[in-house]
Formats: structure tokens, C-alpha cells, sequence
């Protein structure tokens, strides 16, 4: 499966290896990892992402198909939690396969630029002062635009 | 017709969802939400930034001027913010 | 260790995963790993790489550090293996750890560039016709020059 | 000082490694290049090219200007295909 939403913990290293596992004489695999951030001077004890995951898992598809063609990527993954979690758990994983490593990186920057203003999740940080929403950031919708 | 609602619009509203039955002229998304606001001021309030609002017909995203019509589930929610 | 030169076999997952936990709170983890390609129109049955280890160690570690400061990289790995090779099997791995995506992706991206023309390994492929060593391409070069 | 020779270099010249002696005005890689082609012809053969030949000095890389008095190791190899 192409696009996994899910509530479920998942572990990048054994994603990682299913998915190389399948790579069928490919030479390149582009991985990023999202991890839960907790910055030392302004720590958090959870993030909690909401989610609507009907849409997600249209829009995941469309933007993991949207990769493949325009990259010709071999394959491409995105896994996506949603949920309660705790700093340093994983959020996110998109993994790409292509036989250059240029398009592999080129595929992986595409699915997290669309992903970040273009999924439906969003995310509420816990801390000391409390719970709130997460902005969205002028930036991400800067490194989408790069690809239009 | 179903509404959703995510993220901080679901929280100033108080609900996740409702059931409403928009009149025949009620045509597009836009208009929807000027129907929705004139009957509740917590979502006029809440709506008052028309871009800060997103929307979604039967699981696909949509822009203001798209079609509600025959829909079954309209959502709302803000920017998202995953990844 | 930041560097590692081995000719023994190494597993991509346990090691992002190894990356990962280390990861202390950063949010963000590009990773490529390079297997033995083997196209189906063209096949290998093997690609041995040959090594200078000394000078392959000073290398790699240089361009770690160089990619540490340029990026700001809280933490870069690269695991380079040598000896012969059947496809399918992994032979590098880099993995750059970041606040922010852009930096982990650019790092990583840079380790392969400069690797693959400055680190010490010469690749033999053997295949229905024999054996041959791989010629360095101009490709990789222009890749290189990029970040210069 | 010991010479060390990689890949195809070291497949043409039938050895990975040898002893050898240079005279003392031989200051450079380049210097220490045309000596040992003076002297052997495989080697010089096979250093026809010479953008093709990289040079180390005790483990670091080098150009063909770098200095070689008092190297312990010195290796050849044609150009890196690692990754």
C-alpha cells in the first residue's frame, strides 16, 4: 500500500526495509523521517494531530501518484499517524525508489512539501502553558510553490 | 447534508458535526457558508477570515466556487498543518 | 560513529532506527540508501567494490564534518560497504539529522554528492559479458560542483 | 616509500603495492609520476592520461603539485565510482 494513515505506531527502520525489500534491482531509496520535535528550551510533552482520514488518504494518493509520474519514481510510500504522541515518536515517513539518486531526493522533498499544506492533519502541542493549535507556517506554502 | 468540522473551527463551534438542509439556492461552497453564518453566530464569528477556511465535498478538496450541491459530506477546518 | 568503511553486510532499518533513537528530540531525518542496481535489460550478477580504507575513513569523516557545519546538521552517518556484492544488496547509507526538513534533505544529498567522487571506492561489475570496472561519470561531477 | 595502486591502475600494472627509492630532487606527485614512468613502461602506459591518475600522500588526497619528500605511502587510482 502506497498511503497509510493510521493511529498505530509504526517503526521506520522496519518500513524501511519492506520497502528495499521490494525494490526489485532499483539503485536508489530516499527516506525522510518526522519525528516528534521537543526543543530543550521550549519543551513539549505531547502533539496531538487530528485528522480527517477519508480526505487524507485521497489527497496522500493523488500526491503520491502526482510523484511517481513526474519523477519517474519505481515506488513511492507515505505513512501517516495520527493521534496522541510523545516526543521523539515518528509522525511521518515517505520513502521514494528510483534507479538516480537525484530523483529519489527531487520525489521525497515533493511528497513532504505537498503533505504539509495539502493533508488534512493538524496539530495541537501540549506544554506547560497548555494545549495549542500548531500555525500553519508561510513557509511550507513557500516550498510547495517552489514545485509550480 | 452532512457538515464537518476539524481543528480549531471544531472547537469554537463545539461540535464535530451536524445534519443541515440548505435551501435550493445555496449553490456553492461560498454560499454555504453565508448560509451556515446567517443562522449561527459562532460560526459567523469563527468564519469571519474566509481564507483561513478550507473545504473539502465527499472527501475531495475544493475551492470556494466549487459546487455543493447533491453533496453528501461538506467539511470545514483551517490551513493544515501535518507532516 | 559517524563514518563507518566495512566490507560486512549492514541493515538499513536497524540502522535508521539506531540513527533515530539518537535523535534526541530533532524533528527531522533524510536517509539514502544506494543498493546494487541491476537492470533487467542489462543484468549483473555481482558488482565488487575496491577500497582504499585509510583514505576512504579521512574522506568520509571530512565531508561529515563539512556537512555538520554547512547545514547545521545535529548529526550525519555514513555507512559505506566494499568487497563483492550481489544485487539488491545495500552498499552506502547516509543519514542527516536536522530541526527542519530542508537542511536534512540538502545534507544528505550533499554526502552523496561529494562521496561519490571523492571517496576512495572503484566499482568491477560482472555480468554475462565478464567483468568491467564502472567508469566515473561526468554526471557526478556536475552534481558535485553544485555546492561549490 | 610505498607505493599502493587501486582498480584498474593496479590491474595494469599487475601489483597492489611496491618499495621504491626516488632520487632526492624528486619533490612532487608529478615529479615522482614521471619517475616511475622513467623506469617502467607498464607504468607509463597506463599513466598516459594523467587527468586520469588521483594521488594520495599518506592518506590524504592530493594534487599532482602536492609535495612527496618524506611520505611514508604515496597511492595512485584512477577517478572514485563510489556510492
Amino acid at each position: 500500500m502506497a498511503v497509510r494513515v493510521t493511529t498505530e505506531a509504526f517503526d521506520p527502520g522496519a518500513e524501511l526495509n519492506a520497502f528495499l525489500e521490494a525494490s526489485n534491482g532499483a539503485g536508489a531509496a530516499a527516506t525522510f523521517t518526522g519525528v516528534v520535535r521537543s526543543d530543550p528550551q521550549d519543551p513539549i510533552s505531547a502533539l496531538t494531530l487530528e485528522c480527517y482520514p477519508e480526505l487524507a488518504v485521497n489527497q496522500l494518493t493523488a500526491i503520491v501518484e502526482q510523484a511517481r509520474h513526474r519523477f519517474s519514481l519505481l515506488a513511492a510510500t507515505i505513512i501517516h499517524r495520527y493521534g496522541t504522541l510523545a516526543p521523539g515518536e515518528p509522525i511521518v515517513q515517505v520513502m521514494t525508489l528510483s534507479p538516480h539518486r537525484q530523483a529519489a531526493f527531487e520525489g521525497a522533498e515533493f511528497l513532504m512539501d505537498y503533505l504539509k499544506t495539502d493533508a488534512p492533519f493538524w496539530k495541537q502541542e501540549t506544554g506547560p502553558q497548555g494545549t495549542s493549535w500548531v500555525q500553519a507556517k508561510s513557509e511550507d506554502d513557500k516550498a510547495k510553490a517552489r514545485w509550480e | 447534508m452532512k457538515i464537518l468540522y476539524f481543528a480549531w473551527l471544531r472547537e469554537r463551534l463545539n461540535r464535530a458535526e451536524e445534519e443541515v438542509s440548505p435551501p435550493d439556492e445555496i449553490g456553492t461552497i461560498a454560499q454555504l457558508i453565508d448560509w451556515l453564518a446567517s443562522r449561527d453566530e459562532a460560526f459567523a464569528h469563527a468564519t469571519q477570515k474566509r481564507a483561513l477556511i478550507k473545504a473539502a465535498v465527499d472527501a475531495k478538496l475544493v475551492g470556494h466556487d466549487a459546487p455543493v450541491r447533491g453533496a453528501s459530506t461538506v467539511a470545514f477546518f483551517p490551513p493544515m498543518t501535518g507532516g
